[in-house]
């Protein structure tokens, strides 16, 4: 747990960076902070490390104030990954995962095992472990700054903008492997962005910052979407709130039978049929024909997203991209369970609503 | 080149001697440089002292620093300190801009990290910072060394000076082929000192090759 | 302040071995090279530090024990240790550079050879002006350029010395070497039409110079002289370099210096052991 | 030393300190034109076509490790006396920092702002002219400022050949164990050295864009 | 106009960068290429205006085979705006946008006239114009790059990744700033991106390319929503496809009246009630009391976005925001016009379907 306390930086050339800042990150959770550049989330998170100390306030980490430890160890039950992943370029990937343990005085060979270890974990051939740096792509040298912050299995982890340099695609890629690491090792992480997105996908809990260092609102995701605490939080959460608060949502939504055929099946079409491979996994819309007709490939209308019941928002979109207006339904193994309808989606929303499922 | 293989064994005589003479003063005044450098990295004033300094003890003429040293450090005159010593002062004048740039070019991100990963300020200095100016400061070490090899001449003025004898008794004699085997003799070994800088740089500095 | 004149860490190289040094001149080099090779026949401890670059330096060093033996010429020697001395004559000048040295410093017997200071002019200005002695350089002293070291404008046995005696005050002074390859290639290529050399210097015959006759004894006596550090002088080393110094005239000189300079330039180690086994030393 | 330095008498006549001050900073400026002359084009060449820069690095390494007195003493004994040996024996020196600095200036420039020079339609010469030089300014002063230290600092050898310059104080002084006037000569070497190297900064700043000044409104982090 | 035929590049290393692309951009239209990192977007892009030359194949702009223009002059006569702006840092921004026009031999006076204009243009106070790129923040940099680009008034704009360099926010007013101008001076602009989202909302048509050098897709962005070519596409084009399809569409949706109130007077609230200000501008709904109240502000329950007509996207997400499940719709000045049902929209995009207006 990491607990801010009225906590004020004012640099020397007197811009107060964090004003008055208290905000408790909860044990075991991701809680990000997000805000405009410049709002005062690195130097926020530097203080919690002692990278810069604090001009006023108490910042506690699992009870103890961190004024009152020895920076260099503080910082080494710490984990800290910075934008660019900071790598030593002059160190190969292995022993730049080492590094901490090695610092705390682990033995070479242990250090090693565990870096290798730690590569597998994030998601890195352990070959990789004799390149250096320059020798990885942006996404990976990512991943190795992430193993180097957790090689010493430090319960707290401070992460700043550590995604921002990688390509849209690998860095959803990125998020969804903090995600898992987070399910399994369960961190205290505080993670810094500037994307809206990207907080709202990973934080159970999400502080917004505005200039000067205020504390704009600190909610949970689906809070800030549907109940901005005012127009800075609403118009830095952006548009299509409606639509993703659905995210956060997974109420029921009736799943109603469809008719399908299976490809190179005669069979009888009337309205919309749904047609299916031999694992009655989806392939296509058929529609259009009347009576009987065999199941080819070229009748097929394709499109349209699955739905596999994880929130509403996937069983709208999966209804709304679909050619039928029904969203397909699957199980784990991708096999096809049924269909939703918009209609049904809205409906739900609704009931959420009245039961006050859906923050204010 | 005749001369060179008529008089092998005064020739290696005067290698040996000039090799001392360089090989010395460019270890002391790395070492110097280093310290020095790293302040000069640090502090805006540092390195508005240092390297004006740095200039001015440049342009001393050596006979004056020659004369001058005994009588600062209380050696003799004709000891080989005595030509060390100014050697010295003028690697070190050369040394301490390039390992201020080299540290200064060390990326920021990778120093927070370090700092963030807990280490303490000596053991970053030489595990980190250090390592990674290596690149820039071999550079500005090969020029140094280069330099010095071509200075250790003046040292002839005391009747040390390895190929620098050379030149003063080529030149007395009227004996162009001595002059020019001083001469080979410094380029050669410049050369060979560079090469041989440039590929301890490389294996010290696996990490500069690899990559983009 | 003079720092030459302040002391130094004075730790004098084993007492058993005589280092010995010489100028950077080859004749300097020559008669060091002479002296060492006698001393170590005699089964003396020897070593060598040769061309050491000026007299302050090498003088320092006899001073301060790195060198113990050095040749040099009794004049310069003289106006060396005492700035101010008439003394011209060679006798008066010996007797007066043993008095002037500094306490542990002697000077042994000088050697007749002299090879001292002189006005050279290349053949042509000699016939141009019909020069033969510097009296008859006097009417054109106004019209040259002269060559010399740069100390020469002030030794009394220089510029000074050469307008008091004979009243030549020359159009410019050109600071040269010291009677090196730069004077010689000054007087050649006319930059300079007169120069200060030395008088046993082998370029003087090979470029067939001409050396202006001094009636009024500008120029001071310059007897070649072993100065030692008074604690090596011991009796045999004395005797050694005596003997040498004995056989040594200004004739002697010459033709070791023309040996020196002979096309194939032969180490003067050589030539010193050469002319001692001839001399039988 | 002072006495010496501030003696009227040595501050007047044809061989008074002002005669040598011009005579050394003459030197200086014509050996640095010179060995610009020859040292930016090719540093310049090489560092825009990227080709032969291991031999330009070497070749200036190389030049350095020439001892610049050798160098006189041959050229002197090749071809006489005269301010030709001491010049041959400067623009040798001067010229490695020189081609060094405008060479690794050239090839610092990012290749963003090449390739933008390219993209606008700049031709090969424009791109080098207007736009890699310009940027490669303050490290081709960098080596120029070098050079300007190490030639002010060893036109004192042209002394050794008879001609003028500060180095006749240290030379003579030396000769004449007048060491007031050796040492007045090696500080007049290093104040000329130090106004030099300020000039140099002055035209630096002058001719340098001030865009390529490390300054910024919104301040590096 | 510019056409791609048959073009491959193969690099000397034998990379195939760019495979056999055949492609036609529209004149007066912004045509946006997209696609993974290292597809051989920037390849394709550098050989119209030949900063790279193509392996085989032509290219032709406006008519003319590239390939027969001296490369300079080719360069002149065609905008490129590169990543992170790749401005001369020696050169005042003011002269950075002059740069085409003095090259091309305009005079000194002319061409500064013509680069204050364009600062204007891009939005740009011509202050700016005495100041270095190092001054500016990488946005304004940006915009300099365009105008740079613009300065000689070419048909034809190329840009790479203009807009990658700045955060989210300062991307979208970029990004609105370009169409804006686009709809101005009606150029050819191809546009390259690695972000989807800036393809789609920006290019009239979008290439999507794949791994090497493949053309994958070239439709409109509602297409490759609704109608992805393949696998490739569906899954770069990535998750919401129905939802953001929606942005494509402006059914009519019906607008419901709704019952509003000022805030201050009595009223009596049965079910949800919209309050609004003086000038029917809206501020947040009223429910859970009954009977006759004051309006006063803190009962007010406010959230959801106001939909202004545009597209069924905005219609949709103003619904489901809604507290009251209803999205407000504002007119041009902000005042409340009515309200609409997100079940409305689901039906107007199944008749939208029916009517063919949602393309496959
Ligand atoms: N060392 C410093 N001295 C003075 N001001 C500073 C210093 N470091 C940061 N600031 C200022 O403090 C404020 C907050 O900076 P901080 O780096 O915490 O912002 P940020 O939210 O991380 O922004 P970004 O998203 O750009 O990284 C900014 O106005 C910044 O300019
Ligand atoms: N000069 C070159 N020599 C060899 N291969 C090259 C060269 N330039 C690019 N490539 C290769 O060609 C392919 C396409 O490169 P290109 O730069 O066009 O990709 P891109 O789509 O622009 O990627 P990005 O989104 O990363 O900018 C890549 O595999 C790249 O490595
Ligand atoms: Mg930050
Ligand atoms: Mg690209």
């Amino acid at each position: 747990m990491i607990e801010f306390r009225a906590v004020t930086k004012r640099f020397e050339d007197g811009t107060i960076a964090v004003d008055e800042l208290d905000l408790t990150v909860e044990a075991g959770t991701i809680t990000v902070f997000v805000g405009p550049s410049g709002c005062g989330k690195t130097t926020s998170l530097r203080m919690v490390n002692r990278m810069i100390d604090p001009t006023s306030g108490t910042i506690l980490v699992d009870g103890q104030d961190v004024s009152t430890v020895d920076p260099p160890t503080l910082r080494r039950g710490i984990g800290y990954v910075i934008q660019q992943a900071g790598l030593f370029p002059h160190r190969t990937v292995l022993d730049n995962v080492a590094t901490v343990p090695l610092l705390s005085g682990w033995d070479r060979r242990k250090a090693r095992t565990r870096a290798a270890e730690l590569l597998e974990i994030v998601g890195l051939d352990p070959a990789f472990g004799k390149r250096y740096p320059a020798q990885l792509s942006g996404g990976q040298q990512q991943r190795v700054g992430v193993a180097r912050a957790l090689a010493a299995d430090p319960p707290v982890l401070l992460m700043d903008e550590p995604f921002s340099a990688v390509d849209p695609v690998v860095r959803e890629d990125l998020q969804n492997e903090l995600l898992r690491l987070q399910a399994e090792l369960d961190k205290t992480i505080v993670f810094v962005t500037h994307d809206i997105d990207e907080a709202l996908k990973l934080g159970e809990l999400v502080a917004v910052f505005r200039k000067g260092g205020h504390l704009a609102q600190y909610a949970r995701p689906a809070e800030l979407l549907s109940a901005p605490a005012n127009d800075f939080v609403a118009s830095f959460v952006g548009r299509d709130r409606g639509y993703r608060t659905l995210t956060f949502l997974h109420a029921d939504v009736p799943v109603h039978p469809v008719t399908t055929a299976k490809l190179g099946e005669r069979t009888t079409v009337s309205d919309w049929t749904l047609v299916v491979d031999d694992e009655n996994r989806p392939r296509g819309w058929l529609s259009g024909v009347d009576g009987e007709v065999e199941v080819s490939e070229q009748d097929l209308i394709s499109g349209g997203s699955l739905y596999d019941g994880t929130s509403l928002r996937g069983a709208l979109d999966a209804a709304l991209s679909s050619p039928s207006a029904l969203g397909v339904v699957v199980d784990e193994a991708g096999a096809v369970t049924g269909v939703v309808k918009a209609g049904d989606v809205v409906e739900a929303l609704a009931k959420a609503r009245a039961a006050g499922e859906v923050p204010r | 080149m005749t001369w060179i293989l008529e008089n092998w064994e005064r020739f290696w005589e005067v290698t040996a001697v000039h090799l001392r003479l360089s090989v010395v003063p460019v270890l002391a005044g790395f070492a110097l440089a280093i310290p020095l450098g790293w302040w000069a990295s640090r502090s805006p004033k540092a390195r508005a002292v240092l390297f004006p300094l740095a200039n001015v003890l440049f342009t001393i003429p050596s006979i004056a620093l020659i004369v001058i040293t005994p009588v600062l450090i209380g050696v003799r005159i004709l000891d080989e300190i005595n030509v060390i010593v100014p050697l010295v002062v003028y690697t070190v004048a050369l040394m301490v801009r390039s390992v201020a740039d080299a540290l200064s070019a060390v990326p920021g991100h990778v120093t927070a990290a370090a700092t963030a990963m807990g280490y303490r300020p000596l053991r970053r200095f030489l595990t980190v910072d250090f390592p990674l100016a290596l690149p820039v400061t071999i550079a500005g070490l090969r020029v140094a060394t280069v330099s010095n090899i071509s200075m250790v001449s003046v040292g002839a003025l005391v009747g040390l000076g390895g190929y620098g004898q050379l030149f003063t008794e080529g030149y007395q004699t009227d004996h162009t082929e001595k002059v020019l085997a001083g001469l080979i003799g410094t380029v050669v070994l410049a050369v060979l000192a560079d090469g041989v800088l440039l590929l301890l740089g490389r294996v010290l500095t696996p990490w500069a090759r690899v990559g983009r | 302040g003079d720092p030459l004149s302040s002391g130094g860490g004075n730790e004098p190289a084993p007492t058993d071995t005589i280092v010995v040094g010489s100028a950077n001149f080859p004749e300097s080099r020559l008669l060091a090279e002479i002296y060492a090779e006698a001393l170590a026949a005699k089964g003396i401890k020897v070593s060598k530090k040769m061309n050491i670059g000026n007299r302050e330096l090498y003088f320092k060093g006899v001073q301060d024990g790195s060198i113990d033996l050095i040749p040099e010429y009794t004049g310069v020697l003289l106006k060396h240790v005492n700035k101010e001395a008439p003394e011209v004559g060679s006798e008066e000048v010996y007797a007066a550079l043993k008095k002037a040295l500094p306490q542990g410093l002697v000077v042994l017997d000088k050697a007749a050879a002299e090879d001292k200071d002189a006005v050279v002019v290349t053949k042509q200005v000699a016939a141009q002006y019909s020069l033969k002695s510097l009296d008859d350089l006097v009417p054109y002293c106004k019209d040259l350029v002269f060559g010399g070291p740069p100390e020469f404008q002030n030794r009394p046995d220089g510029l000074p010395g050469l307008k008091a005696k004979y009243n030549c005050e020359f159009k410019e002074f050109k600071a040269l070497d010291v009677g090196g390859p730069v004077t010689v290639a000054g007087l050649k290529d006319n930059t300079v039409q007169a120069a200060d050399l030395f008088t046993t210097d082998y370029a003087i015959k090979a470029n067939e110079f001409v050396v202006l006759e001094d009636p009024k004894n500008v120029f001071a006596a310059q007897n070649v002289v072993p100065l030692i550090n008074e604690k090596k002088a011991s009796q045999q080393v004395r005797d050694t370099l005596n003997a040498i110094s004995k056989k040594l005239d200004t004739k002697t000189l010459l033709e070791l210096n023309q040996k020196l300079a002979a096309p194939e330039k032969p180490e003067p180690e050589k030539v010193a052991k050469e002319w001692l086994s001839s001399a039988g030393i | 030393m002072f006495g010496w330095l501030f003696d009227p008498a040595n501050w007047s006549g044809t061989t008074g300190i002002p005669v040598r001050l011009l005579e050394h900073a003459l030197y200086t400026f014509a050996t640095l034109l010179i060995a610009a002359a020859i040292a930016i084009p090719l540093g310049a060449f090489v560092g825009h076509t990227g080709k032969g820069g291991f031999l330009i690095v070497g070749l200036s390494n190389a030049l350095r490790a020439l001892p610049t007195t050798a160098v006189l003493i041959l050229v002197v004994l090749w071809a006489g006396l005269g301010d030709f040996p001491v010049y041959v024996a400067l623009v040798l020196l001067a010229v490695p920092p020189i081609m060094a600095g405008t060479y690794a200036g050239v090839r610092a420039v990012e290749p963003v702002i090449v390739d933008a020079a390219r993209g606008v339609g700049m031709r090969e010469s424009g791109v080098l002219l207007q736009v890699e030089i310009p940027n490669a300014l303050p490290l081709i002063y960098g080596g120029f400022r070098g050079a300007a230290l190490q030639v002010v600092a060893t036109a004192t050898i042209a002394a050794y050949t008879g001609a003028g310059g500060l180095g006749r104080l240290v030379f003579d002084g030396l000769a004449l164990q007048e060491f007031g006037q050796m040492l007045a000569g090696a500080v007049l070497v290093a104040l000329l050295a130090v106004l030099v190297d300020l000039a140099f900064a002055g035209l630096q700043r002058l001719t340098v864009s001030p865009g390529l000044r490390p300054v910024g409104t919104g301040g590096k982090r």
